[in-house]
């Protein structure tokens, strides 16, 4: 039994929701136990170094310094960006005392940094710390049949000297995951174009335009889906597709899964786990290509229980 | 007792104006060894080295002191009026009163005229201690070694052996010609590379001064200047040249397929091959990595198809020793792999070749026959991007420095393009276009209108699929807007890089070689084809990247070189060279570990007068020894001296003030 | 008795050691031939002034600059020493001047060692293109050692007699 | 027209340099991240010629460029620099220095931009977290734009998209105080 220590990041417990929940299935299948960070606070995504230098590294030193309380010498993180500004922060402070001293200033109730966690994204601790053969032993209901185009974003796998994992043009990582799974994964030239990320609701157009590139590139594959690891992606290309639909007046219905939840999906959990409903593009279409799966069951869950139990957690 | 002469020198006003020479020709006067002092306007002038000839003889003097310029101004001139009196030209001493005081010291002349006293004091002192020395002769093997036959050895060779000179012609590939022999047209002339190089080709063949060793590779080489050995391994070839008649049966049945090197991998050749259908030699050899008879005893048709029985699969490599007195190296250079350029999906996307894979589908002699094809479906590009600078000035992920020859290539290539694909259209992707040479920038504008190539000033930042066709994706800088060019065929122009191997022939030849595996020169302006090894020398782009008119005039500038080595049948050299005095000398070898040339190595002398026990002692090899002194200062018992700059000398200087 | 002793003990008088009247510090320069040499002919043509207290001796290379040559000029004449080669990796020899430096910081501390000031022992790096640099470090040197004052002290009787 | 030569020392450059940690100088102008930069057609100027305002000096036009509100540091750009310049960090560099300048860029996009960043900001010194609907709804009203993303909303809150609840972190004192010392550092820097 392995363990983690775990950042799930704001949208875990809104728009990321299903992605949360179905990471707690594979991890259980992979049979590695979470361990929230206590009280943790928001990374201040994009906005906060957008605005300030100070804040930008305080907000993540915070969960930093909070995740060397917990013994696991790694923190697994969920959302793409949470995953980049920790790790942002961490390198930079690693590299440099002087400016750690001065951040650590922020938070010295919760305890001096020492930088003895190391940061990882979800992705990455499944392909270096799981690895792709034990995925696909864990493999019951293969995804054999099903076309995957699988989008990294920006925050993955760049800046190079910061995360140091996998290409930043043309990284592979998920692929081999996807293919362990069964399914196939596409020659995607947009892996990792950016999607508009945090302009989302601040300057939607750009949105419109990028994702809807990326949906075009992805059709021009071949994929009957796309697969992502991080929530603002998933939001901006399943949550806008309609838009982007409507703006270019092509019908792409592409679902965007998390690759977790194909994960679950492979490891054979009951379907109705896997929060499909959540899409706002369907999935049925997609899911289709991998032949007879038990059917979707209707009911979603409140939400707003998930987002209590969840922020009580321990 | 010493008997010296001083001459001080006027230098009409330089000199006189600042110092007052007569009254430093009295001081001299008064130091007994001076036996004859005298001022005159212009020493170096004729009647000058007139008078110190005569009073050489009538005054029988020992030594001669001039007191005038700068030893580095007129030493030799001096050394010539000594010799010209029949006196060791040696027993010379300079004292520099014009640099060091006349010229520095022009507001004090009391203290300039003092000054030049002691400085002719000094000069006095040391010229008594001189010793008659004279020039070294160091014997030269008369033959010269040619390190890789492509267009730069290839001339070396032939402008060596054309003043009769023996040279000795070593290429690692089973024929000569090197990457010209690969090119379909040059710039800016776009004359046929094959036509004007296969006939030199021939002439080195048959050239009766040039012993070509091709499929061979050089292991060692041992001694100095002019007196070199050689190790050289010939790869075995498994087929008897002697008696093959180059027939071309063998190939022709061989089974076997291989990538074709000289195409660049596009077809295929067989494991008995010749490179191409020039070659020189034009004798097939066996790839013994391939060839199932030589990998797993199965096969052997090339030895029953082959009448004359020239193939012998039992055929080993075989080691060849030369004596050799000069090398030339001419290694040229490796085309760089573009593969760290992901974003542009290198390894990924068939359809994006190098420059020079494209040179080789526009050849008349390639695998197309001369017209370019799409690799993925051998169809025929209409749209052909050429992007510049790939791996060339990207310090990220190729190479800082700028390749030279590739602006020129590209607009070559652009040209070839058009002629062969007449309803095609080009687009270059370039930062700049740098066309500096005799008619470059004419050709580049010639070739800009003929072919109406688009030209886009920016980097290519991404090509990806769309159905069959790549997009490349780019800024044109001139217009601020970031363009994508539908391309079916992609040509990258790969950076010039230094040969792979170059830093361990380096190694073995004892020279030295820079941050990217190009061999130094030894003056980057002046003496840009000597090494600082004495007689070794570089041409082409072994030394930097440089086009086939550079690279052939730097090959005839090392042939000029290695001939004025071989002009005398022995070598003149300075005889300012250590000397071991073995008495003293307590075998410590310190002076061993200091010299750069290592020039001294050790030798068994008898303990004794006639003992048979023997010690070790250091050894001064002359012939390498440049003058630098670092052995005399380590010497310990002080058994080196060096000629010319003794101790006695220095100290005589020092104590003579 | 021993009163007398004292007397003649008292009798013998120390000679007064003078600097020469109008002293001016001799100093010895040894420069290598490519570099230093050439750069001092450089400061020559290029008619740039500097103090006439140096004397110049040429040798081939830093490195045949033996520790003895340094002990020997400030034992006899010289009041401080300059030893000046080509810039490090620039030596005609290819590595002379480093074994140059290393033995020259070694006789240098040996020097300070038996009392020499260490200003009195100097070292530079002059190309054949520096002229005025060269000019510089003969100018820096001159002072340093007019400051330390005469290294050479005389019985005041040999200038009277001149 | 642009007059040079007049400005003197080009102090815009060293404070770029310094602040983001990169040397503009080194930029030979290739374009490979205007090319790179997937939002580059909606900057006033992109990054190359960004690069090139600095190395000029001119320090009002680079602060009231749109360039650097619209980097979305997706880090395209710097990991094909041919020059290895960190792209991001230089935008990031011109942001702070023109924010700490107080420059105001009133165009209607840059202060949508802006305000969100703000509100956001806002939202973790509050609660700790953030909670989208909260912000969206904040988003919308401070932008007076009420409608905005509204054909969104019964959808996403049916499928619990968007959480109405906002639970203030246990510890919200701590994230304030982390503000406070935050703010004092950026000011004594």
């Amino acid at each position: 039994m392995k363990k983690l220590t775990y950042f799930p990041g704001c949208s875990a417990h809104g728009t990321s929701e299903e992605f949360d929940s179905t990471l707690k299935l594979v991890l259980k299948t992979l049979d590695v136990v979470l361990e929230d960070i206590p009280d943790w606070n928001c990374c201040g995504a994009t906005s906060a170094h957008v605005m300030t230098e100070n804040l930008a590294y305080a907000l993540p030193m915070r969960n930093l310094v909070l995740a060397e309380k917990l013994e696991n010498t790694t923190m697994g993180i969920a959302c793409a960006s949470c995953y980049q500004r920790m790790k942002v922060t961490k390198v930079h402070m690693d590299e440099n005392p002087e400016l750690a001293k001065r951040i650590n200033t922020t938070v010295v109730e919760e305890g001096t940094y020492q930088g003895k966690v190391d940061v990882k994204s979800m992705l990455q601790y499944f392909y270096e710390d799981i690895g792709v053969e034990t995925i696909r032993e864990k493999v019951t209901k293969s995804l054999a049949g099903l076309k995957v185009a699988c989008y990294y974003g920006c925050l993955l796998t760049r800046p190079k000297n910061i995360t140091n994992f996998d290409s930043p043009e043309y990284p592979v990582s998920m692929d081999q995951i996807c293919e362990a799974l069964g399914a196939t994964a596409t020659e995607f030239d947009y892996k990792t174009e950016c999607c508009g990320a945090s302009f989302s609701i601040s300057n939607t157009e750009v949105v419109l335009n990028l994702s809807g590139q990326i949906l075009a590139m992805a059709k021009e594959s071949g994929a009957h889906a796309i697969v992502v690891a991080c929530p603002l992606c998933q939001s901006n290309l399943d949550m806008r597709q309609p838009d982007i639909e409507k703006q270019q007046g092509v019908k792409y219905d592409i679902p965007v899964f998390y690759i977790t939840q194909l994960m679950a999906l492979a490891f054979g959990n009951p379907i109705d786990q896997l929060k499909f409903p959540k899409h706002i593009v369907p999935v049925e279409g997609a899911l289709a290509n991998i032949g007879k799966i038990e059917p979707v069951a209707e009911k979603v869950k409140k939400p707003i229980k998930a987002v209590e139990a969840e922020s009580e957690v321990k | 007792m010493a008997r010296v002469g001083v001459f001080v020198c006027f230098c009409g006003a330089n000199i006189a104006d600042y110092v007052d020479v007569p009254q430093v020709v009295e001081e001299v006067k008064r130091i007994k060894e001076v036996k004859y002092a005298i001022e005159y306007k212009y020493m170096c002038s004729d009647p000058g080295q007139g008078m110190i000839r005569d009073a050489i003889v009538q005054y029988k003097l020992t030594s001669i002191v001039v007191a005038a310029c700068s030893p580095r101004m007129h030493e030799k001139t001096f050394r010539k009026a000594l010799s010209d009196a029949g006196m060791n030209p040696y027993l010379l001493e300079v004292a520099n009163i014009r640099e060091h005081s006349s010229w520095v010291h022009q507001k004090d002349k009391k203290a300039a005229t003092e000054k030049a006293m002691d400085l002719c004091r000094m000069a006095v002192a040391k010229s008594i201690a001189n010793e008659q020395l004279h020039e070294i002769s160091v014997p030269v093997t008369k033959r010269a070694l040619v390190i890789g036959g492509g267009i730069a050895g290839i001339q070396a060779a032939l402008d060596i052996a054309d003043a009769r000179i023996p040279v000795v012609l070593v290429e690692k590939s089973p024929s000569i010609g090197g990457k010209m022999a690969q090119l379909d047209e040059t710039f800016p002339t776009l004359d046929c590379a094959q036509c004007i190089l296969t006939p030199k080709m021939v002439d080195v063949a048959s050239h009766p001064y040039i012993e070509l060793i091709p499929y061979a590779e050089v292991l060692e080489l041992q001694g100095f200047v002019g007196n070199y050995k050689v190790k050289i391994k010939k790869k075995a070839s498994y087929v008897n040249f002697k008696t093959c008649t180059g027939c071309g049966a063998c190939w022709q049945k061989c089974p076997v397929k291989v990538p074709n090197e000289y195409n660049m991998g596009i077809d295929k050749r067989k494991a008995i091959y010749t490179p191409f259908p020039q070659a020189v030699p034009n004798k097939p050899v066996i790839d013994a990595e391939h060839c199932t008879m030589l990998t797993k005893g199965k096969c052997g048709i090339c030895a029953k198809v082959c009448l004359p029985g020239a193939i012998d699969y039992k055929m080993q490599d075989e080691i060849i020793e030369r004596e050799i007195g000069a090398v030339v190296v001419a290694t040229g250079y490796d085309m760089w792999d573009p593969a760290p350029y992901e974003e542009y999906g290198v390894g990924r996307f068939k359809d994006i070749i190098t420059s020079l894979e494209f040179e080789r589908m526009v050849s008349a002699n390639g695998p197309t026959n001369g017209v370019p094809q799409r690799p993925s479906d051998g169809k025929v590009p209409k749209n052909v991007v050429f992007i510049k600078c790939v791996g060339s000035r990207d310090e990220a992920k190729g190479i800082e420095y700028c390749s030279k020859i590739c602006c020129m290539y590209t607009t070559k290539h652009t040209i070839l393009l058009h002629h062969k694909v007449h309803d095609s259209h080009a687009y270059v992707f370039y930062m700049d276009i740098r066309a500096a040479g005799k008619g470059y920038e004419e050709f580049v504008k010639k070739a800009q209108v003929d072919t109406g190539t688009t030209y886009l000033r920016g980097r290519v930042s991404k090509i990806y699929k769309k159905g069959d066709k790549l997009m490349v994706r780019g800024e044109d800088a001139q217009i601020g807007q970031v363009v994508e060019v539908e391309a079916d065929l992609v040509v990258l122009a790969t950076a010039v890089s230094a040969p792979k191997d170059n830093p361990e022939l380096a190694r073995l030849l004892g020279i030295s070689y820079d941050k990217y595996g190009y061999l130094s020169e030894a003056h980057p302006k002046l003496r840009p084809v000597e090494t600082a090894k004495a007689g070794i020398f570089l041409a082409g782009c072994t030394q930097a990247p440089k086009d086939i008119p550079e690279t052939v005039s730097q090959a005839s500038a090392c042939a000029a070189k290695v001939c004025g080595l071989f002009a005398g049948d022995t070598m003149k050299k300075d005889p300012m060279v250590s000397t071991i005095n073995n008495e003293y000398c307590s075998g410590c070898q310190n002076c061993v570990k200091v010299c750069p040339y290592g020039a001294i190595v050790t030798d068994e002398v008898p303990i004794g007068h006639g003992s048979k026990e023997l010690r070790t002692v250091a050894k001064i090899n002359e012939g390498v020894c440049q003058g630098c002194g670092s052995c005399v200062a380590i010497c310990r018992s002080m058994a080196i001296n060096l000629a010319g700059f003794t101790d006695p000398q220095i100290i005589n200087e020092i104590v003579s003030i | 008795m021993e009163t007398e002793v004292k007397d003649q003990l008292v009798s013998i008088e120390k000679p007064e050691l003078v600097a020469p009247p109008n002293w001016e510090p001799v100093i010895m320069g040894i420069l290598c031939n490519w570099c230093s040499y050439a750069g001092s002919d450089l400061t020559g043509t290029s008619r740039i002034q500097y103090p006439p207290n140096i004397r110049i001796i040429r040798v081939p290379c830093s490195s045949r600059v033996d520790p003895w040559f340094l002990i020997k000029s400030l034992q006899t004449t010289a009041d401080g020493v300059l030893v000046s080669g080509c810039h490090p990796g620039d030596c005609h020899y290819i590595t002379g001047n480093y074994f140059a430096r290393r033995r020259f910081l070694v006789t240098k501390k040996l020097l300070n060692f038996v009392g020499f000031h260490e200003n009195r022992i100097q070292f530079s790096w002059v190309s054949a293109a520096e002229g005025p640099k060269f000019a510089k470090v003969v100018n820096k040197v001159t002072e340093d050692i007019k400051k330390l004052g005469p290294l050479h002290l005389y019985k005041k009787e040999n200038f009277d007699k001149k | 027209m642009i007059t040079l030569g007049s400005q003197g020392k080009n102090t815009f450059l060293e404070d770029v340099n310094k602040k983001s940690g990169a040397n503009v100088l080194e930029c030979y102008q290739c374009g490979k991240c205007v090319s790179t930069c997937p939002v580059s057609q909606y900057m006033d100027f992109p990054p190359r010629e960004i690069m090139q305002m600095i190395k000029l000096g001119l320090r009002n036009e680079s602060y009231m460029a749109n360039s650097h509100w619209f980097c979305l540091t997706c880090s395209a750009c710097s990991g094909r620099c041919p020059r290895e310049i960190d792209i991001p960090a230089v935008m990031e560099a011109v942001r702070h220095l023109a924010i700490e300048e107080n420059y105001i860029n009133d165009s209607k996009k840059v202060k949508e931009i802006r305000k969100f960043h703000e509100i956001f900001l806002d939202m973790i010194k509050r609660y700790g977290r953030n909670y989208e609907l909260r912000m969206m709804a904040e988003f919308n009203i401070r932008t007076r734009n009420l409608f905005k993303d509204m054909h969104l909303a019964p959808k996403a809150l049916l499928k619990g998209k968007i959480p109405l609840g906002v639970k203030p972190l246990k510890s919200a004192k701590a994230i304030k105080r982390m503000y406070e010392v935050a703010e004092r550092l950026e000011k004594n820097k």
